[in-house]
């Protein structure tokens, strides 16, 4: 099996699924679970290879290639899993949809094109890809909440495409090659080329992971998008940003390149400024997040935050800061992908992902709340699970950097994790059960699975990442960093090292001495979730007492609400609209003399210019 | 192999034969189409005189790789507009069949002045099929324009007359470097600006939100795939080989043409009605079409002209019909149109990706080619075109999704919320639709089927010798 | 306000014109400097345009009508289609109205009879001038335009004479199509559209000159009956179909 | 030189649709700039002392450029087709909107 036959049989059997789903719904959508497994079974086998080149087609006088590698298989794998386990939950959703043919078929694509994305030789074919990817993304969006936000998803999105579209044929026309390798040898004698490229090309990468001040799409298309795409979007599509800023930053590489620039902190200012801004996506994200009463919106904003975990892993281009940023991609994939599939979990029985509505789902739905809990302890970064190690390791780059003001953003990103994380798991699985929901059950056995397997694989490489990290090391051998050191669980880094297994054990001791206290101890008595009282009036809307709103608020209240870049862009549009008005009177006047006045004008201007020619 | 003078004076006869057998009116219009449509493709390439008088004292007709593919696509887009406007025809089948002979006739002939006949044979039908959408006004203020541009265009012929002594585009081309720069300049601008008029270039455009905003499902497409076509074929022509503009003036016509293209997409950003939305995508379309004429890249330029016209066919004759069937074009209004027609939603949405520039669509290849020639000049000009392209993307994503998806905001999304809107006589279009976007689909990922007589016609306009001694030189 | 900014730049764009037309190093052609050797009409005016063919190559003792309807035939071609074009345009949209237009005056004795002297004057002068047009100066054109002329009298005197002539449509699209069929008969034994494939007998003569004389008439006939037709859609403004 | 005068002509025609806001005037302007215009045709095929081009017997050479003739009556064709329609446009902008200033003139290209 090849790369390319891959890709082509991804897109007949899209217009395949389109079909079926349009003779059955179900039949369809297990169609599309059928596939991406076997899309990652045999993704998987390509674990070893690198350097293979497949060609896929001659485009006009181009040639589109794909190249196996380490780094393309890692991003390829994280990626197709997640689509595996999302799709799971496809056949569920199937009467919900306005367009489910559209949906199974967009959804495949959109599969197919990110391993395209990533196993591309040369950046015309990324770029296809890449595109594909966007276009096929974004007209899922639309069939959940909004008509809005895949506009801003477009928007956003082509900004950062075209950038990356200009600097491709920039390298393009002072290169004559489109292939990655060739650039990258290329650039090494042009400094100066490769400064505009990088600054040009990673916007791409940032525009896709919402870094500030891209992050906007981020909230309004993963808290509008149809329940179960919303894993696929925040879990998958972003790390293609990730893998688009490992293009820029690492594999064509940056801190060699531009090792005569200034050197900030021990990498090229270039690459501190966009560490500067994962570190205000961190900021940004976490502040935002604790404010929402929307949980998809919540766990969108938390994506912001931890895509700044994974741009600034990426750009230190060290040892221990790039593999922690690596490890961080998958970490956060299946995080966020359990995160975002234990709310659609609660979406397909209870119809609602907003806090406020829900409560005592644990009661109900225990299975979820677990994968919710082992998700939420990764992504805040607390030792038994995966998400701890990438998170130490960025730490651990950080600090032997020196990179004061980064580091505390990010142990700001992490406390305030606590924050966030903590809110929908205390508001929809603990308290008390909302009348409303006394008839949840827990979601059929195929909605579970991905659930269980997302977890075991966060628990289970939160015990054992070496791994993972093992194989990160042979990406960092075969980009030309050094490969993080691993000695059985221990991993070591500059400033100290970190058995995993004996950590594993002590909190596992602590677990368990929490257990046996709280089974012990006496419980509390629960009380109804409408069981408000204010003294002695009758409550009309008990929701708006419920717990769960203003979560926060003594914490809320110290910083404002303004989503000042959203107004930015706002703005910015109604320019261009104001802008557009303004022609369509100045030159498209009712008044046919203003349009010859127009001409005569011209004419005037072409001889006070006064070159003849 | 035919001829293709036969190309004018079959449609020609037909019109004449048309005014008094009115009854065949509609089989001689649809046989004439038909017949132009199939032998494009058959069409002897060369110069052919008329009369037997050779250039540069009588009228010759040039095909060249050039004019050969536009001939092609202008034949099968007219062809197309017959399907989409057939229950529009009327009274107007004479007078499309002598547009047709006299779009073939603009874009084959081989002298300055019969392409001003030709260029007011259509102008003057595009007045009168025009009225017929009972805006009289706009249509005085294009009559009042397009004859204003061709007076203009005359003047500046006549100026190279009184100059060089001859009319015929070879001989000028010929002797057009050492004229002088006064003249130059004089009959450079004149010249522009009169093209400039029916190729919807920004000062001189005025006209084109009247009467493209108002057209019918026959109009629609006619002006806006065939009308268009040819006038920016023209521009080519004219400005890619025969009067080649130096360095200082070329330099403001470039700078129009981006104007044109960034402006207008701000204007459709800012439009809520559909026709008139695609009205300034045309005209945007036209500016960067015409910039990349001027700064060279012929290849490129006539891929996006192909991308676009066949796009445009789909998008106006979708537009029109939805006007004429309901009498609104609000794009509010229309929010979940194509799930009542699925077809032309599919061929209206491969269209647009198409023409956004989006991969697998063929719209890609025409986008990396421009780049790659604009790239070719300098590093602005690639930067424009990619703003401009943003919110050309911006605005046709936003009507893509409002006319998928029903719904009110922040519901999701579902059939309840549809809209009243039905298309009527859609067959043809559901036909043209699909065709056309599997077409653009299949031409997306392997570009070459199309591309091969593409790349002679651009190779073809650039080489200015071949086509000198084919006219001058051959007897 | 308006009229002055009208004014200065109508003056700026005349200027431009001038200065660059006229300047010292312009290669324009003053006026009546220009010689006949450096256009391509010497050879119009030689009738050395083609050497292979018997001389004289075209008959017409008048050179504009040479020029007119045989070198550059297919420019005739094309401006009768317009005329074609517009006559069809204007009973279209004269088509709108669907009312007769009715004049504040009765037509006077004089007008009356006056028209019945001329108009047959004014035919037979159009009809000669078009005839005669590859001798005389003239031509289909103005003929045609004569033959309007006198449908237009007719018009203005004749309150009943309001109807339309039927036969003007006929006879506009049977010349049209007679110009074309000559045209591919030329094509078909000349291997040229438009060739001349009648002799060209002697300068001078009415029956010289090939097929100028014979597409001249069928111009004058086409140009005649379309400006009537216009003339009647202005007067009538009612299309039958 | 007269050739001055016919290229003011057409400017004349030109500042008429410029200024002029009443349409049968702007059709007016239109058909001065048409004349400036093809006045100025004829002019750059005169040359001094020649004469018209007909060949007389006996009377042979010396004849003024024809080309601009043949090409004027063309554009006069041209002229009287586009002014027919005007006209015609004219007539029915005054039946559908009972004016002919275009001030007046409401419910087109105002959305």
């Amino acid at each position: 099996m090849t790369i390319n036959s891959l890709i082509a049989q991804g897109m007949i059997s899209s217009l395949l699924v389109y079909l079926l789903t349009k003779l059955n719904k179900k039949l369809g959508a297990f169609l599309t679970v059928l596939f991406s497994g076997y899309l990652l079974f045999v993704i998987f086998g390509f674990q070893n290879s690198a350097g293979e080149v497949f060609s896929l087609i001659h485009f006009g006088e181009f040639e589109l290639t794909f190249m196996t590698s380490h780094y393309a298989w890692y991003f390829a794998i994280v990626l197709t899993l997640t689509y595996f386990l999302v799709s799971f939950f496809n056949p569920y959703w199937m009467k919900k949809m306005v367009n489910p043919a559209a949906y199974n078929m967009l959804f495949m694509v959109s599969m197919v094109g990110t391993v395209g994305v990533f196993y591309a030789k040369d950046f015309l074919t990324l770029f296809i890809f890449y595109e594909i990817v966007v276009w096929s993304s974004l007209f899922i969006i639309p069939m959940g909440k909004s008509r809005k936000t895949p506009v801003i998803y477009y928007t956003i999105s082509s900004i950062g495409s075209f950038a990356m579209l200009y600097a491709i044929f920039y390298l393009y026309h002072s290169v004559g090659s489109f292939d990655i390798q060739a650039v990258s040898e290329a650039m090494s004698q042009a400094p100066n080329t490769y400064r505009f490229v990088f600054f040009t090309m990673i916007v791409a990468g940032l525009t896709k992971l919402g870094i500030f001040p891209f992050h906007t799409w981020l909230p309004a298309a993963h808290g509008s998008a149809p329940h179960t795409f919303s894993p696929v979007l925040s879990g998958g599509l972003v790390k293609v940003g990730g893998f688009i800023a490992l293009i820029t930053a690492t594999v064509i590489p940056s801190f060699k390149i531009l090792a005569g620039d200034l050197q900030l902190m021990g990498v090229p200012f270039e690459n501190y400024l966009i560490m500067l801004l994962g570190a205000v996506s961190i900021v940004v994200g976490t502040l935002m997040a604790i404010k929402q009463e929307d949980a998809k919106k919540l766990i969108a904003y938390s994506t912001v935050s931890n895509s700044g975990y994974i741009i600034i892993g990426l750009m230190l281009n060290d040892q221990v800061g790039f593999a922690g940023g690596m490890m961080h991609v998958f970490n956060h994939a299946m995080a966020s992908g359990a995160m975002f599939l234990s709310f659609a979990a609660i979406a397909y029985r209870t119809g609602t992902t907003k806090m406020s509505e829900l409560g005592g789902l644990i009661k109900r739905m225990p299975l979820t709340f677990a994968a919710y809990l082992i998700a939420i302890i990764s992504l805040a970064g607390i030792p038994p699970m995966s998400g701890f190690a990438s998170k130490w390791l960025i730490f651990q780059g950080l600090a032997s950097n020196g990179m004061m003001f980064i580091a505390l953003a990010a142990f700001f990103g992490s406390i305030g994790s606590f924050l966030y994380v903590f809110r929908p798991l205390s508001a929809a699985f603990l308290g008390q059960l909302s009348p409303k929901h006394k008839d949840v059950k827990e979601v059929p056995w195929m909605m579970q699975i991905p659930l269980i397997i997302m977890s075991f694989l966060t628990i289970f490489y939160g015990i054992f990442p070496g791994r993972i990290l093992a194989y990160i090391s042979k990406i960092q051998e075969s980009v030309g960093l050094k490969g993080v050191e691993i000695e059985g669980t221990k991993i070591i880094a500059a400033t100290g090292m970190w058995d995993s297994l004996v950590i594993t054990l002590v909190f596992g001791g602590g677990f368990m001495l929490a257990a046996i206290l709280f089974f012990i101890s006496p419980k509390a008595k629960p009380v109804d979730q409408m069981n408000t009282y204010t003294s002695g009036e009758f409550i009309y809307d008990p929701d708006h007492y419920h717990y769960a709103k203003n979560y926060y608020a003594t914490f809320e209240n110290n910083y404002g609400n303004k989503k000042r870049v959203e107004l930015f862009f706002d703005a910015v549009a109604l320019r261009v609209k104001e802008f557009g008005e303004m022609v369509k009177t100045m030159f498209f006047a009712k008044s046919v003399s203003f349009s010859i006045f127009w001409i005569m004008l011209f004419f005037t201007l072409v001889y006070f210019w006064g070159d003849k020619v | 192999m035919i001829n293709p003078v036969l190309l004018i004076a079959i449609p020609l006869l037909a019109a004449f034969i048309s005014v008094f057998i009115q009854k065949l009116s509609w089989v001689l219009l649809f046989g004439v189409s038909i017949f132009t449509a199939i032998s494009g493709f058959f069409l002897q390439k060369g110069m052919f005189m008329i009369g037997g008088w050779k250039p540069p004292f009588g009228i010759n007709l040039m095909i060249d790789d050039y004019s050969f593919i536009i001939i092609i696509v202008i034949n099968l887009l007219f062809f197309l507009t017959l399907l989409s406007g057939m229950w529009e025809l009327k009274k107007n089948k004479t007078i499309l069949m002598v547009i047709l002979a006299g779009i073939n006739g603009l874009v084959m002939t081989g002298d300055l002045f019969n392409l001003f006949v030709f260029l007011e044979i259509i102008t003057i039908s595009g007045y009168i099929l025009a009225a017929s959408s009972d805006k009289y006004y706009s249509v005085f203020k294009y009559l009042v324009l397009g004859t204003l541009g061709s007076s203009l265009y005359l003047f500046g012929i006549m100026v190279l007359y009184g100059t060089l002594g001859t009319l015929n585009m070879a001989d000028i081309s010929q002797q057009f470097p050492n004229v002088s720069g006064s003249v130059k300049i004089i009959s450079l601008t004149f010249v522009f600006a009169g093209l400039g008029v029916e190729a919807k270039l920004l000062p001189f455009n005025a006209w084109v939100k009247g009467i493209y905003g108002n057209t019918t499902p026959l109009t629609g497409p006619l002006f806006s795939t065939v009308f268009a076509t040819g006038a920016i074929a023209v521009f080519g022509r004219i400005f890619g080989q025969i009067l080649v503009p130096d360095s200082t003036l070329i330099f403001a016509f470039i700078a129009l043409g981006l104007i044109t293209f960034i402006f207008a997409e701000t204007s459709a950003m800012a439009s809520k009605k559909l026709r008139e939305l695609l009205t300034f995508s045309s005209i945007g379309q036209a500016g960067l079409i015409i910039t990349m004429f001027m700064i060279g890249g012929f290849y490129a330029a006539l891929i996006q002209l192909i991308n676009n016209a066949f796009a445009k066919t789909i998008l106006f004759s979708y537009a029109t019909k939805a006007y004429k069937s309901n009498g609104d074009d609000t794009i509010n209004n229309m929010s979940g149109l194509f799930r009542k027609n699925v077809m032309m939603g599919f061929g209206f949405t491969v269209a647009t990706l198409s023409l956004i520039g989006l991969p697998l669509f063929f719209g890609f290849y025409a986008k990396i080619n421009m780049l790659q020639s604009a790239f070719a000049l300098n590093m602005w000009i690639p930067a424009l075109i990619i703003l401009g392209s943003i919110i050309e993307g911006i605005y046709y994503i936003r009507l893509l999704v409002k006319l998928w998806n029903p719904g009110e905001e922040g519901q999701e999304s579902s059939e309840l919320a549809q809209s009243q809107f039905v298309i009527k006589n859609g067959f043809s279009l559901s036909l043209i639709a699909v065709l056309i976007g599997i077409i653009f689909v299949v031409s997306g990922i392997i570009p070459d089927f199309l591309t091969e007589n593409i790349a002679k016609a651009a190779d073809s306009l650039s080489d200015a010798a071949t086509y000198l001694s084919t006219v001058l030189g051959g007897i | 306000m308006k009229k002055i900014i009208a004014i200065l730049l109508t003056v700026a764009v005349a200027l431009f014109v001038f200065t660059n037309l006229y300047s010292g190093d312009s290669d324009f052609k003053a006026f009546g400097e220009k010689s006949l050797e450096e256009t391509v009409s010497k050879e119009f005016v030689n009738k050395t345009v083609d050497p292979q063919r018997v001389q004289p190559e075209t008959g017409s003792a008048n050179i504009v009508t040479s020029i007119v309807v045989n070198y550059r035939g297919f420019d005739t071609m094309g401006e009768v289609t317009v005329l074609f074009v517009s006559a069809l345009g204007v009973a279209l949209l004269g088509g709108v109205l669907r009312k007769k237009v009715t004049f504040r005056y009765k037509p006077g004795f004089i007008i009356n009879q006056g028209m019945k002297i001329i108009v047959g004057i004014i035919l037979i002068s159009g009809i000669y001038i078009f005839v005669h047009g590859h001798l005389t100066p003239g031509g289909g054109f103005p003929g045609g335009a004569m033959i309007g002329s006198a449908f237009l009298l007719m018009y203005l005197s004749d309150d009943k004479f309001r109807t339309r002539i039927a036969a003007f449509k006929v006879l506009e699209g049977l010349a049209g199509s007679l110009i074309m069929i000559v045209g591919l008969v030329g094509l078909s034994t000349g291997g040229y559209f438009l060739y001349n494939f009648l002799p060209n007998g002697e300068i001078g003569q009415l029956l010289s000159a090939g097929i100028v004389p014979v597409l001249y008439v069928l111009v004058g006939l086409k140009v005649g009956s379309e400006v009537s037709n216009i003339l009647g859609d202005f007067f009538i403004g009612e299309v039958e179909e | 030189m007269s050739q001055y005068l016919y290229i003011a002509l057409m400017f004349v025609g030109i500042y008429g649709l410029l200024s002029q806001k009443n349409i049968l005037k702007m059709i007016i302007s239109l058909n001065i700039m048409e004349l400036g215009l093809n006045l100025f045709i004829i002019s750059t095929g005169y040359i001094k002392e020649a004469k018209a081009p007909i060949i007389l017997f006996g009377n042979e050479g010396n004849y003024v450029d024809p080309l601009p003739q043949a090409i004027v009556l063309t554009a006069i064709v041209i002229g009287l087709g586009v002014t027919a329609v005007a006209l015609m446009l004219a007539r029915n902008i005054y039946k559908t909107y009972g004016t002919y200033e275009i001030d007046e003139i409401r419910g087109e290209n105002d959305d």
